[in-house]
């Protein structure tokens, strides 16, 4: 009962910041300047650009036009794209899936090493290992991800033929960039994961672990792990709403046709409506990704679910 | 070059020889659609112009004009072309071609009430298409047009029928033309797939299909060509071309392009002061080494430009040098003018520009910085630098100095001169009544020695003028595979049919 | 001084919204309920209770740093649970607290003496030497030393914090102060100290004081006077002795049962059945007691919450909440 | 009854601020990675501040005859070029010490600037709470779900080219996660005793806010930012590879690493040098900005 | 269950009950702080038998928790036990192998600690952390364990305790808590429980229950317990043997009616006095000066003697200078006082001598 109204109250927040992102877009835009002069060739003429004007609505009031948009919206018509002869939302839904599938594959990849790395780390306080997956994670965290992507191509597909450089659709062309997404979510996690292990080494319910009779590998999997992952699962959840808005660098770079892909080529034509039905869409994605976050907490933290019972 | 296990790209389905031979090539980005009548031609082109036809066709230098669709043609007045065209071509989808297919192309250009632009723009002298009968078709100008079968290049002929009984955005996306090629297959962001026309009624290409991808980061686009995971990638970074003519199984094919860079000035009303000085303006050419920046930035390709004018437009003056690298007389100009003691400048550009335009920019600042012209740098986006610069006069936005270039496709200067330097120009920052009444006189004469003699003028006018810092051409440079015979254009368009196999 | 009522309590409610943790559940807590309550001018008056039964919530309402749900709180005789703004400001000047945490209720990054100087400089008490003096007088007021002023709160003990407390709470000379468990915190010895100051303090000082513990042995070593509070509710009020010696409520007395000995000899030899004492969520309906309670009755303890009544009946200074030891004029007592 | 011992724990994990200071000097000693770290950023801030006198040469200073040399090698006129050249002939060098000035520049100012406004809206959503803070967390969810690159673009198109207006683009997307971990530190500060103490001694809002809870606020803060300036430079360097970041003729990594990009294979050095410079620095700061984390929190150290 | 009788023969049958189940003696462990060092614990040592209840008392920090936590073998780094022996059914825990310790914790010694709450693991049913106990130390099925689980949880007192194993601990009171703690601590029924403040977070009502709850327990058993408080009243309740700590040292050691009857340290009879009794209402309490001092610097001579008014009225010097010894005083009955040794040194001989 107390769920539902939980998950209701949450789907209005949602609401609320897909509106506002909505209406901060759309006003930000506006500010940036006039679609119709930069889509058309340079040697166009007046005419055409004003023709265009008109075709697209901008020479209204832009209150008008808000008005319009959002109307449009609420019959998920997010208007025609200005540069491709399509409804918007259809572009933008074509190229959901390329996104997805990187995230999700760099998160399947990423997560469970940076667990073991942050575990061992964590574990092995001090020692070499400690330092060297640190270190590691660090430097994902140091390195700027295009250079490193271009570094991953000029290794292992320029010199090694390894892997094919870019494009999308076999899982030869998901190797490259998983591995440059999964580094950044290897590096939080695994810094993440160690330090909430360490703090978690230092509840009481551990020491009380050993009281019973546990030796450190049961006192660590059985009591720390578990509680450790808590926080380790926030964290995740935020890195996975960075990857879907955050894989444009490594999108273009392996020509990955993905929502980043696609945000960066509305950016440079201007084609404001394919711009915000982009970032609409990703602003969905990413606030699902919260929710099922927050679903997931519930399930691992015990703590977070009686709000249902009194 | 090798390929890569498990890439499985269609590039390699070829190889053996005797198998289908499949080219890929990678652009930038995908294009928009492929309508061939709406703004973009340059984006579309890879599909456009392997799936349509046009009356007329430009060899690869742009000098001759050569049949296609049209057999041949002869101007019957001033302001009639007669053209008569083949008459055993059908469209891909059967619809068979005749005169009205290019009546009702036309008519689709030009028409005014099209819900989407249209780009009659190209077509300024256009005026009406009259069916004489199946094979012959009138073309009417508003004004003498000598070149217009030329410009027939760019009226790609579209099928009636079809055309109008789909939509817009459904003929954009499923084009049928009368082309070598037709769309097999089109996966937004990943490929669009050409297959060769079985009932093309030109010779059978080589090529069976072609497929292109987008990849918008060049130093990837670079890396499939060397891995071999593409055959054809169109402007390479320059600063990557000594790699790519190292590398294995590759080669790089160069051409002087069809687009003039040059430095823009402000030179209306409102704009910088000192550049109102034609001494400045000349000092500034003077300062530049623009040949050291080609040998160097630009790894020797790019060809220097005295003016705006292309060795191969109408009336090109061989005679008329650029001008020289002269860092004294530059001064000495300057000093002239009053500025010996320096001038502050800014100068505008896009990385987007031309090719290497951060470095090359750079470069010339330095340049300028040398006879006490100090230019600052200010780089915008694309889209924004754009927008500044086109159609921007009003809001006067632009810096002094501006980063600009031009890329005529006819070989002819009248629509870069009416586009950057003709009083009104979308891009042009200049006015000058002398120059726009040549330019007219130019536009209507119908003989060609006159007409010739009318450019040398303007481009001795040009020069001594100095609206603009003149530049190079702009270097096509294409990384190839060694499978694969390319012998580039200069309209930059990868026509299919012209593809060879390697021996 | 007996019959001078400084502060009168009424019907004081106190209800927080309890947020889960998505932070949208809608719970209320009853941390306070139906409160009737008076103070007399110059005498301490006790307040006991468990943890969680609203002790806190109700000494923060009386000096206004919650405000009540409803009810009212006058203070000398005008209505003080609505003040705001620089009429709260001029009552805070007269009702000062003294915090249960003595680590917490000090700034860790400002200097003790600036600490206490701070409800001067928000008076616009005196110049600064005119405070300075006033801090170190007060600093030694409460057994330390003046030079102790430019220290941090980490160079002292618990102890000694809870004497920079009740100094900075007794700088501005105010009426009253609401001594929130002062010593909970407090190892016995030191705890000692602190009760012997305070003694000290409000003889010297003319106060009121409300003191708050959960202890009864501290209780009764300061109190004038006592309230029992049980789940939000005053369930018993009377005079030290009644209290200890006589007491009305079951509660009372199953709290004082409930205190270990003080000599081994006295240990208890029955085991305890005391029950959970229920979450203020969702206190039981009617007495918030009864499913503790021994003799409560099925059908008149259950219905409705009893209200502090006289015990026994006409007693003039002894207040309980229950139904059945209210009736005993009338009934005879039935268990011991 | 719970509080005694509550409290006896606490005296033992708190650090207070003095002593933390002495055991963070002590605990300096004992952990190599933080000497190193701090070893690199000493020198990054000493090249920052003296790029002018310690670069061998102007970093715009072009010579287009001597292009793409590599490290070591020895030009015409006798100069040692220890890293190389790049493209147009400029000293690589004499770039990456320079470009340390601008990229710390942009990426100090970008934190100074999203850490203002983060703490000012943090510490008011979490103390007023109530609408302001409601509005204020929208924003803050907005913010962070808008695409980064997208902001960037349209504040510089709004601001115009330049540093100034890639500072405020790093800086304002960056104020949500501050405001959050603000608002987050305030909640559990605006409760403690010595904020109600101070309320009764008759405090008002602003004064518990800027005196009660803001100083106590900022070294966590800090902690955090010190973390963030690595993740500011990269982000620098990212903008800058799609062309968004910092012009082409002002010597930053940024630009150095996107032009360099050409040359990887020609000329590794171009963009290898300043992606390194990056990478010992951003590393610098995480292993500092742990430590400091550390020796805040001796539960963990 | 064959385990009980075990147990029962190892404890009070199998061995003469003159014969303790733990000694502890000259008990050291030492903190090496960037602050400098000292011994939490100090030499300490005192015998429990089975059966039997022996309380450490003392304040804030004097170092009842590490004394615990020393016989548990589970001193938080950095500190360690350095000398000294714990012996439990006569074998010295410093002697065995880490798998061997860990087979005697929960087993043969358990403890229960002071926040039930937060020793309770949060991720956990309250179930589940019981069973923990069976499959480290017990041979048996599923079961075999709930149903020990609900027959301990009965034991403890916990109503329904069926529905109780699903409960999460955060569902718990912090009485109900504790209860699980004690049922957890007592399932391998242990020859000794450690309670190392078990009531000091709970209510009064609740307090007394716990203490019923473990004094009937270990009736039953015939456990030694070591209760660990800082509350003279709890002592009086449930001792049957008091060590009174200060600093680090056990400063007396008797019966807890000794004990109340006849303090004699100092500090045992200050903190006597300085606590409110029931009924001794309104009288000014009797105060120990000072504070208790930094155990890392500590002086040479009685750890007491800056805060102890009897030595100066029975004017003794050596307080100062020289360190007394723990002295069994009456029998039964020691003291670390120089005011009851004949031999204290007169000041200045320390010097001397
Ligand atoms: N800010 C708050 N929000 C929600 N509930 C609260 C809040 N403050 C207190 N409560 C609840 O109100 C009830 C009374 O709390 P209060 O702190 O007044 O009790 P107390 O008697 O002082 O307890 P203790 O002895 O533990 O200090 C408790 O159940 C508590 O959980
Ligand atoms: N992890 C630790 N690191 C450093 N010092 C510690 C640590 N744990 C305890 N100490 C110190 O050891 C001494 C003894 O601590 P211990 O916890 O045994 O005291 P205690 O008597 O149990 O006190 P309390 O009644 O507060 O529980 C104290 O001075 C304490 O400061
Ligand atoms: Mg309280
Ligand atoms: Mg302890």
């Amino acid at each position: 009962m107390k769920i539902t109204l939980a998950i209701l109250t949450r789907i209005g927040q949602t609401i609320v910041t897909v509106f506002l992102l909505v209406t901060v877009v759309f006003f930000l835009l506006r500010v940036v300047g006039d679609p119709a002069e930069l889509m058309v060739a340079p040697e166009a003429s007046r005419d055409d650009i004003d023709a265009l004007r008109a075709r697209f609505g901008l020479d209204q009031p832009i209150l008008v036009q808000y008005w319009n948009y959002l109307t449009g919206l609420v019959r998920f018509d997010f208007g025609m794209s200005m540069t491709q002869n399509q409804p918007a939302g259809e572009i933008v839904l074509a190229h959901i899936a390329p996104t997805l599938t990187l995230t999700v594959l760099s998160l399947v990849i990423g997560v469970p090493l940076a667990l073991a790395l942050g575990v061992v780390a964590a574990l092995r306080r001090g020692k070499l290992i400690d330092i060297v997956a640190t270190a590691l994670a660090t430097l994902g965290r140091a390195m700027p991800n295009f250079w490193f992507g271009l570094m991953l191509i000029i290794i292992f597909s320029v010199g090694l033929h390894w892997f094919p450089a870019s494009g999308y659709g076999t899982w030869g062309q998901l190797v490259l960039p998983t591995v440059a997404l999964s580094v950044m979510v290897v590096a939080d996690v695994t810094r993440l994961t160690r330090s909430s292990m360490l703090e978690a080494a230092q509840e009481d319910y551990v020491r009380t672990a050993y009281a019973k009779g546990a030796g450190p590998a049961r006192a660590t999997v059985v009591h720390v792990l578990r509680n450790a992952l808590i926080p380790v699962v926030t964290v995740v959840g935020l890195k996975t709403a960075t990857l879907i808005s955050g894989s444009i660098i490594i999108e273009t770079i392996f020509a990955v046709p993905g929502l980043g892909w696609l945000l960066i080529r509305s950016i440079n034509t201007f084609d404001f409506t394919l711009i915000q039905a982009t970032v609409i869409l990703i602003g969905i994605l990413v606030v699902i990704t919260s929710l099922i976050v927050d679903v997931l907490y519930t399930l691992i933290d015990p703590r977070s679910r009686d709000v249902a019972k009194s | 070059a090798c390929s890569p296990p498990g890439a499985g790209t269609a590039a390699q389905g070829g190889d053996g020889g005797d198998g289908p031979f499949e080219v890929t090539l990678l652009a930038n980005a995908d294009p928009p659609d492929f309508d061939p009548h709406t703004p973009g031609a340059d984006e579309k082109a890879n599909v456009v112009m392997n799936v349509f036809d046009t009356l007329t066709v430009l060899s690869p230098d742009l000098q001759e004009t050569l049949p296609s669709l049209a057999t041949e043609w002869a101007a019957i007045d001033d302001t009639t072309w007669e053209f008569t065209l083949r008459d055993d071509v059908d469209f891909s989808n059967g619809e068979h071609f005749d005169a009205e297919a290019v009546k009702f192309s036309v008519e689709r250009i030009m028409d005014p009430d099209a819900e989407v632009a249209r780009i009659g723009y190209s077509f300024p002298t256009l005026e009406s298409a009259e069916v004489i009968d199946e094979t012959t078709v009138r073309i009417h100008t508003n004004v003498p047009d000598p070149i217009f079968p030329e410009r027939a290049y760019a009226l790609d002929i579209v099928p009636p029928e079809y055309t109008s009984s789909v939509s817009e955005s459904e003929f954009a996306m499923n084009p049928i033309g009368t082309g070598a090629y037709t769309l097999a297959d089109f996966v937004p962001g990943q490929q669009i797939v050409l297959e060769a026309n079985p009932n093309y009624w030109g010779e059978k290409p080589e090529v069976d299909r072609l497929i292109i991808k987008p990849v918008p980061e060049a130093s990837t686009r670079t890396a499939e060509l060397e891995t071999g995971g593409a055959d054809i990638i169109k402007n390479a970074p320059v600063g990557q071309i000594p790699e790519l003519e190292a590398a294995d199984g590759v080669h790089v094919e160069a051409l002087a392009g069809r687009r003039i860079a040059y430095i823009g000035m402000n030179l209306l009303p409102g704009g910088e002061e000192a550049l109102q000085d034609k001494r400045v303006r000349q000092a500034l050419n003077y300062a530049v080494d623009v040949q050291l920046i080609l040998d160097t930035v630009m790894e020797g390709y790019g060809d220097r430009t005295a003016t705006v004018f292309r060795p191969d437009f109408t009336g090109f003056d061989p005679d008329l040098k650029p001008y020289p690298h002269d860092p004294e007389k530059a001064k000495e100009l300057l000093a002239e003018a009053g500025y010996g003691d320096g001038l502050s400048l800014s100068i505008q550009f896009s990385e987007e520009i031309f090719a290497s335009a951060g470095e090359v920019i750079n470069a010339l600042a330095a340049q300028l910085a040398e006879v006490g012209v100090d230019a600052t740098i200010e780089v915008l986006d694309h889209p924004s630098y754009r927008s500044v610069v086109i159609d921007g006069q009003e809001a006067n936005e632009v810096a002094p100095l501006f980063a600009w270039q031009w890329g005529a496709l006819e070989p002819s200067a009248d629509s870069l001169i009416n586009g950057t330097l003709e009083t009104g120009g979308v891009s042009a920052y200049y006015s000058n009544p002398e120059l726009d009444d040549l330019t007219q006189q130019a536009r209507q004469e119908m003989d060609i020695t006159k007409r010739e003699d009318l450019y040398k003028q303007i481009q001795a006018l040009l020069k001594e003028e100095a609206p603009f810092i003149f530049l190079y051409q702009i270097p096509d440079v294409y990384g190839i595979s060694d499978r694969v015979q390319f012998s580039p254009r200069l309209d930059q368009y990868v026509i299919a049919k012209d593809l060879k196999r390697a021996e | 001084m007996s019959d001078d009522v400084i502060v009168k309590v009424r019907g004081l409610n106190k209800q927080y919204r309890a947020r889960g943790a998505s932070g949208i559940s809608r719970d209320l807590v009853h941390a306070v309920s139906d409160i009737d309550l008076d103070i007399r001018r110059g005498e301490t008056l006790g307040l006991v209770g468990e943890s969680g039964c609203g002790k806190t919530t109700l000494s923060r309402m009386i000096v206004r740093l919650l405000a009540p749900t409803s009810g009212s709180i006058e203070f000398d005789g005008s209505d003080v649970s609505s003040l705001r703004g620089s009429a709260l400001k001029q009552f805070r000047r007269r009702a000062q607290i003294v915090f249960q945490d003595p680590y917490a209720s000090l700034d860790p990054r400002t200097t003790v003496g600036e600490s206490m100087a701070e409800s001067l400089v928000h008076h616009g008490v005196g110049d600064r030497a005119e405070r300075r003096r006033r801090v170190a007088e007060m600093l030694e007021m409460v057994g330390l030393q003046a030079s102790h002023a430019n220290r941090y709160p980490h160079e002292f003990s618990g102890g000694q914090r809870q004497r920079i407390g009740i100094g900075r709470a007794l700088i501005l000379k105010p009426d009253l102060l609401v001594a929130d468990e002062p010593v909970s915190a407090l190892d016995v010895s030191v705890q000692a100290q602190i009760l012997n100051l305070l003694r000290d303090l409000q003889k010297e000082l003319n106060l009121t004081v409300l003191f708050v513990a959960h202890n009864l042995a501290v209780v009764e070593n300061v109190s004038d006077r006592v309230a029992v509070m049980y789940l939000g509710r005053v369930v018993e009020m009377a005079s030290r002795e009644e209290i200890f010696a006589n007491p009305q409520h079951p509660y009372t007395e199953t709290l004082l049962r409930a205190v270990p000995t003080a000599h081994p000899r006295n240990r208890r030899t029955v085991r305890l059945n005391l029950g959970e004492v229920p979450s203020p969520l969702n206190p039981p309906a009617g007495c918030a007691f009864h499913p503790r309670c021994e003799i409560a009755r099925s059908g008149l303890c259950d219905r409705e919450p009893p209200r502090l009544m006289p015990v026994p009946a006409g007693a003039a200074d002894h207040q309980a909440s229950c139904f059945l030891r209210a009736g005993e004029g009338a009934e005879p007592r039935t268990a011991g | 009854m719970s509080q005694r011992a509550d409290t006896a724990t606490r005296t033992k994990k708190r650090a207070e601020p003095e002593s933390a200071f002495g055991a963070a000097l002590v605990q300096l000693r004992r952990n190599p990675g933080a000497i190193f770290s701090v070893v690199i950023i000493v020198v990054v801030v000493i090249s920052a501040l003296g790029a002018d006198l310690i670069a061998p040469f102007d970093p715009n200073q072009q010579d287009l005859s001597m292009r793409l040399m590599p490290p070591g090698s020895v030009d015409a006129e006798g100069h040692h070029r220890w890293l190389g050249t790049d493209a147009l002939g400029r000293d690589v060098l004499s770039g990456v010490i320079h470009g340390t000035r601008i990229s710390l520049t942009v990426a100090l100012s970008a934190v100074v600037l999203g850490l203002g406004i983060g703490l000012l809206l943090g510490v008011l959503s979490g103390y007023y709470r109530g609408w302001i803070d409601t509005i204020i967390m929208r924003a803050v969810d907005v913010t962070i779900v808008m695409p980064f690159f997208l902001m960037a673009l349209v504040l510089r198109i709004a601001l115009g080219p330049g540093l100034g207006s890639i500072i405020v683009a790093l800086g304002v997307s960056g104020w949500a996660l501050y405001a959050r971990l603000v608002r987050g530190e305030v909640l559990s500060l605006r409760n403690r005793e010595y904020v109600l103490a101070s309320q009764a001694a008759g405090a008002n809002g602003w004064y518990i806010m800027m005196r009660r809870i803001t100083p106590h606020v900022i070294p966590s803060l800090l902690v955090f930012a010190s973390l963030q300036v690595g993740v500011v430079i990269v982000a620098e360097a990212s903008l800058t590879f799609l062309g968004l970041g910092v012009p082409p003729d002002v010597p930053s990594w940024g630009t150095m690493l996107a032009t360099g990009r050409d040359y990887l294979v020609r000329a590794w050095w171009v963009a290898t040098f300043p992606g390194v410079a990056i990478v010992l620095t951003v590393l610098s700061l995480n292993i500092f900005g742990d430590w400091l984390r550390d020796v805040r929190d001796p539960k963990l150290g | 269950m064959t385990d009980t009788t075990l147990s029962e023969m190892s404890g009070s049958e199998g061995r003469a009950s003159s014969e303790p189940v733990l000694r502890v003696r000259d008990l050291r462990t030492r903190f090496e702080l960037p602050g400098g060092d000292f011994n939490a614990v100090d030499g300490v040592s005192f015998d429990v038998e089975a059966g039997r209840t022996m309380c450490l008392v003392g304040e804030s920090g004097c170092g009842k928790s590490m004394t615990s936590l020393s016989v548990m073998g589970l001193v938080p780094s950095p500190g360690k036990v350095v000398s000294g022996e714990v012996l439990l059914n006569g074998r010295n825990i410093a002697d065995l192998r880490p798998r061997e310790l860990q087979k005697i914790r929960g087993s043969e010694v358990s403890m229960v600690f002071q926040q039930p709450l937060s020793a309770l693991n949060p991720s956990y049913r309250v179930g589940t952390q019981i069973r923990e106990v069976f499959t480290l130390h017990r041979d048996w099925t599923r079961a075999e364990q709930t149903e020990a689980i609900i027959a301990r949880l009965r034991d403890v007192g916990m109503p329904d305790p069926e529905a109780r194993l699903k409960a999460f601990p955060h569902e718990l009171s912090g009485g109900m808590a504790q209860r699980v703690m004690i049922a957890m601590a007592l399932a391998c029924e242990p020859d000794v429980l450690i309670a190392d403040e078990p009531t000091t977070a709970l209510d009064v009502t609740m307090q007394a229950q716990i203490l019923d709850l473990v004094a009937e327990l270990q009736k039953s058993r015939g456990t030694a317990v070591v209760f660990i408080t800082h509350d003279l009243g709890v002592v009086a309740e449930i001792a049957d043997d008091v060590a009174v700590m200060y600093a680090g040292e056990i400063v007396e050691k008797t019966g807890v009616e000794a004990l109340f009857d006849n303090p004699m340290h100092p500090y045992t009879k200050g903190l006597i006095k300085s606590a409110p009794l029931l009924g001794a209402a309104g009288e000014r309490l009797v105060v120990i000066p000072g504070n208790v001092p930094n155990l890392a610097d500590v002086g040479p001579g009685c750890r007491f003697a800056s805060r102890c008014t009897a030595r100066i009225e029975a004017g003794l010097t050596a307080c100062e200078s020289h360190h007394p010894q723990l002295r069994e005083i009456e029998p039964g009955h020691s003291v670390r006082c120089w005011l009851y040794d004949d031999t204290a040194p007169v000041a200045g001989s320390g010097e001397e001598a």
